[in-house]
């Protein structure tokens, strides 16, 4: 029985840390500039990484699907140029994976900056620091409550992908077939032995993941 | 012009919720020299602070330090906080939490090497008595030592202008005399502008080579603490430097010994000059309200006698109010437990009040304040 | 089309209105005991609703499975009473969309009760009024933004639900076809235009979400 | 024994990091006037406060009010705040700001009818002078109308006992005078003990009929105003109300005209009994330092010539220091301008010192705080 959990546990701890690496250096962009700065268009980039975190998962991946398909805006242009089709792979699963999680950084860490006291970045800019200067060694380094609470809720998310990556990657045995989609191909065919082992390395991550923003 | 200070801005808040319609309109020169913006809480000191650091960004006007053009709404010149580089020492000290005291002291000195940076640390550490608090972290400290860490930090690049936001107000009494002292002879050693915010009277006057007065967004008077003090423009500076004897006068002329002025029963005499039926107050500071015992024959001009109504004892002084004649008013003086025991008055006795005419100040009638 | 779309629409309202008034009483319970009360157990009752948060919803189905199945904990007594099996009912649907979207609840509710200022509830009991009286016309009401956040937050997780429903309440046409599993059915099914139809009503009720909460 | 009040609590923090071994051991009885708990931040008055208002729980001890027991260790006895119902002011006001003034001050009126509610309303607000408010949120309040309708709000249900914790603090003097005598008035008419922490000597000394002072957990020294002022009983007491001359004696005695502490090279005879040979402080209010020109030939005791070293202007008064002959000290005086301008001293001129035995302070000697 092991034997079978051992793809999708490293299956999902790729697309997972794929997918988290990126929620983390896009999210600390996307959480400063709305915690610091005043743009046009604020407010549409704050709806448009929020959506995922209300919109149900199934219809994320479906927009996804409409966007990366064959004939999807940007799948049809990725088929044209590369004749590669992104859609059920675990590439596709790592899109998945970042669009619904990167909602969970952005919400935590422009939190956690936003509560950060101006002050001391304004003394920085007294002492000859650039904002990106400060942004790095005081803004950040204040904020890493929030920013490791928000890359741990990330990769959980991550980790617990479902719907989207169904509808994306679907569940195919030996390629996208991540720990989340085996428990229910595992349940739905009665292999209960599989299950409960899925559901415990799950049960431990999670734990793990608690303990870690706690 | 080096070592000077320019500062003429201008910036509208309108329409907002909080404050409705505050303008700021703040025009000053200093040498370099302890410069007070002295204010209540809401007159715009801060944010003039903040204009001169180039954290805040004013609608219109020019800023110069040192020769060196701040902003200057005309040719479009806004230097940012990175180019200006003054020293700044927030209210609550704001020392960078995750560093020591080192470190706080040396984040501004960029581009140095370590040695210059080990160099500067220990002149710093020094000049301001806390050595051996290096590798501290500020949630260690006391807030005097706070204080003076965050002068050190602000010190050490050298800047061209030191600007300090209500430095002692969260320091006990004792250590705020310390302080106090240490800024003067810091502002003496590096002979640049200090720029100091306050809404203590108290420690504006002891500290300042020059009072700014500020009052809803700007300048009523600058001058050298004494001119300021003891002789306040106008009503609001009055108030702020404790005159907290105000009249409004029903009626002015000329006598033969100066000038006069009719509140309720009592006519004042003053040396300044006022315009016969001009509308005018007057004021006069409570320790310059003399008292006599009642049987006793003064002469001179401003004296009456009159009733002690209350007698209240702050500890080292007390202050006695009495009735103004033919009027509700009431005038306070204040003097040392000495001079007030040597009176031997308490609430209902006689006794006959006293004013220097010199000491009566004139300001142009106006809607008091709240 | 359009019909197709209304059963769907229809047990998605009702299971997400369920849970989440659901929701809203138990939550508010729990928030204000961990936001202002000390007992023993804390941790364990913050861990224990907290988990589905990071626990992957299909790993939350198969644990409910576990515990309401015939078989399960909870399930046996209920089957042994009253001869009525709970898995595979619109009922089952409502106890998983409480389970995930309860720990949004408690997480937001219990944020904004906490940073209620006590001094206000110190003055109401010197005032004479009682813990209760105090939590329900003082606490809860500077709390308002928060709830309402809270409230908002669980509804739209009850709408989107998919992993953990499709555990417990199947994918049964005319009995627990949510729409968050219809348009998985759709789409499987190369029913495009109803996949559409339910995408659009889900976008938009999201948006309202979002729109309610910021 | 209606109408006191005893407090005779402890309470004990310790191996918390944030303060290490703070320990409140705090007992004082008063009647029905008005008790100031005087001292420093974290010296433990807003906790003491805090448990008479039944808000935290003393380890051990017994609080009475009005014949009343709200806590008692020995038989296990602790009312809850809504049975203690004190009137509580917090110092930030916290007002309800989801109700306006009305609701806020009828808050506490539970089981009241409609009717008596509204008239208990108007009582208070006319009490305090906001009528015309009732309508307001707290939120377009200015601080002194806050600060009334907080007032209003613990008076509204007859409080036994009135807290207020540092009030004024928030406040701008003008707005703090009229509301200190409101205060005043407010306890006599109600007859009722009123507790009110401040860290303000001129504050304490103004209002209190009673001083209790406060200094890292205990009380140091309860009396009237006049008794803690002038007559501190230690050290820390006398650093807070002000006496900035303490300095320790090298030797003690005995003379002709009462007892003698040494310091450096002076001798200072003080009323107050010291044994031979202790170890002793002694101490003298600034305004006590009394200076006189330096060829002036005055006799008595406690008379010396020494240096000016520095003369301040704080406005209303002038703080001269004056070395301490045979040592590195310093000794301030502090004098009315009309005084000093009479002196004619500066910085470096010859003077001489006059201090009258009686205003001598001597304490046991201890490590000086820093």
């Amino acid at each position: 029985m092991l034997e079978q959990a051992i793809y999708p546990l490293y299956i999902t701890l790729k697309i997972a840390t794929l997918s988290t690496i990126l929620v983390v250096l896009v999210g600390l962009l996307i959480s400063y500039l709305l915690a610091r700065r005043d743009f046009t268009g604020k407010n549409f980039v704050d709806i448009l990484v929020t959506l995922p975190l209300v919109l149900p998962p199934t219809v994320t991946g479906y927009l996804l699907v409409i966007l990366l398909g064959k004939n999807g805006v940007l799948g049809q242009s990725l088929f044209e140029i590369t004749g590669y089709s992104i859609l059920f792979t675990w590439q596709a699963a790592v899109i998945a994976a970042f669009v619904v999680s990167l909602p969970l950084m952005v919400k935590t860490t422009s939190a956690a900056i936003g509560s950060v006291d101006r002050e001391l970045e304004y003394v920085a800019y007294t002492l000859g620091h650039s904002e990106l200067e400060t942004a790095l060694f005081v803004t950040l380094p204040l904020a890493k409550k929030g920013i490791m609470a928000g890359l741990v809720l990330s990769f959980a998310r991550a980790v617990g992908e479902f719907g989207a990556t169904l509808m994306v990657a679907g569940n195919i045995p030996g390629k996208t077939n991540t720990m989340s989609l085996s428990i229910y191909t595992a349940f739905q065919s009665g292999n209960d032995s599989l299950a409960n082992i899925l559901v415990v390395i799950l049960v431990i991550m999670s734990l793990v993941s608690m303990a870690a923003t706690a | 012009m080096t070592g000077n200070i320019q500062v003429d801005i201008e910036k509208r808040y309108s329409g907002q919720e909080e404050a409705p319609d505050f303008n700021l309109d703040v025009n000053f020169t200093a040498s370099n020299e302890l410069v007070v913006l002295f204010g209540r809480s809401g007159s715009g000191k801060t944010t003039t602070l903040r204009c001169i650091a180039g954290l805040g960004k004013p609608d219109a006007g020019f800023i110069e330090v040192n020769g060196k053009v701040y902003f200057d709404s005309g040719s479009k010149k806004n230097l940012s906080p990175q180019d200006r580089r003054p020293g700044y020492v927030f209210q609550n000290y704001a020392l960078f939490p995750h560093m020591n005291v080192a470190k706080n002291i040396t984040y501004g000195l960029k581009g140095k090497s370590d040695a210059e940076k080990e160099q500067r640390l220990h002149e710093m550490l020094e000049l301001l008595h806390i050595t051996g608090l290096q590798d501290q972290y500020p949630s260690r400290l006391s807030g005097g030592q706070k204080q003076r860490v965050a002068l050190a930090r602000a010190l050490a690049p050298n800047p061209d202008i030191l600007l300090l936001d209500e430095p002692f107000s969260a320091l006990d009494m004792v250590v705020r005399m310390r302080l106090r002292e240490r800024i003067h002879s810091i502002q003496e050693k590096l002979d640049i502008p200090v720029l100091f915010i306050t809404h203590n009277p108290v420690e504006a006057f002891t500290l300042a080579d020059k009072v700014v007065v500020l009052h809803e967004g700007s300048v009523q008077q600058e001058g050298r603490p004494e001119e300021v003090f003891y002789n306040p423009c106008n009503r609001h500076v009055a108030e702020l430097v404790g005159v907290s004897n105000i009249f409004d006068a029903d009626t002015a002329g000329k006598s033969e010994n100066g000038f006069v002025l009719d509140t309720d029963s009592i006519s004042i005499t003053t040396t300044t000059n006022v315009e016969q039926g001009g509308r005018y107050s007057w004021g006069v500071r409570p320790e310059n309200v003399h008292l006599h015992p009642g049987g006793e024959d003064i002469s001179g001009c401003n004296v009456f006698s009159t009733t002690v109504r209350s007698v209240v004892n702050r500890g080292a002084s007390r202050v006695v109010a009495v009735d103004i004649p033919g009027g509700g008013s009431v005038l306070l003086s204040e003097m040392d437990n000495r001079t007030f025991g040597k009176l031997d008055i308490g609430p209902g006795s006689q006794c006959r009040v006293e004013i220097d005419p010199r000491d009566v100040l004139v300001f142009a009638r106006e809607d008091s304040a709240d």
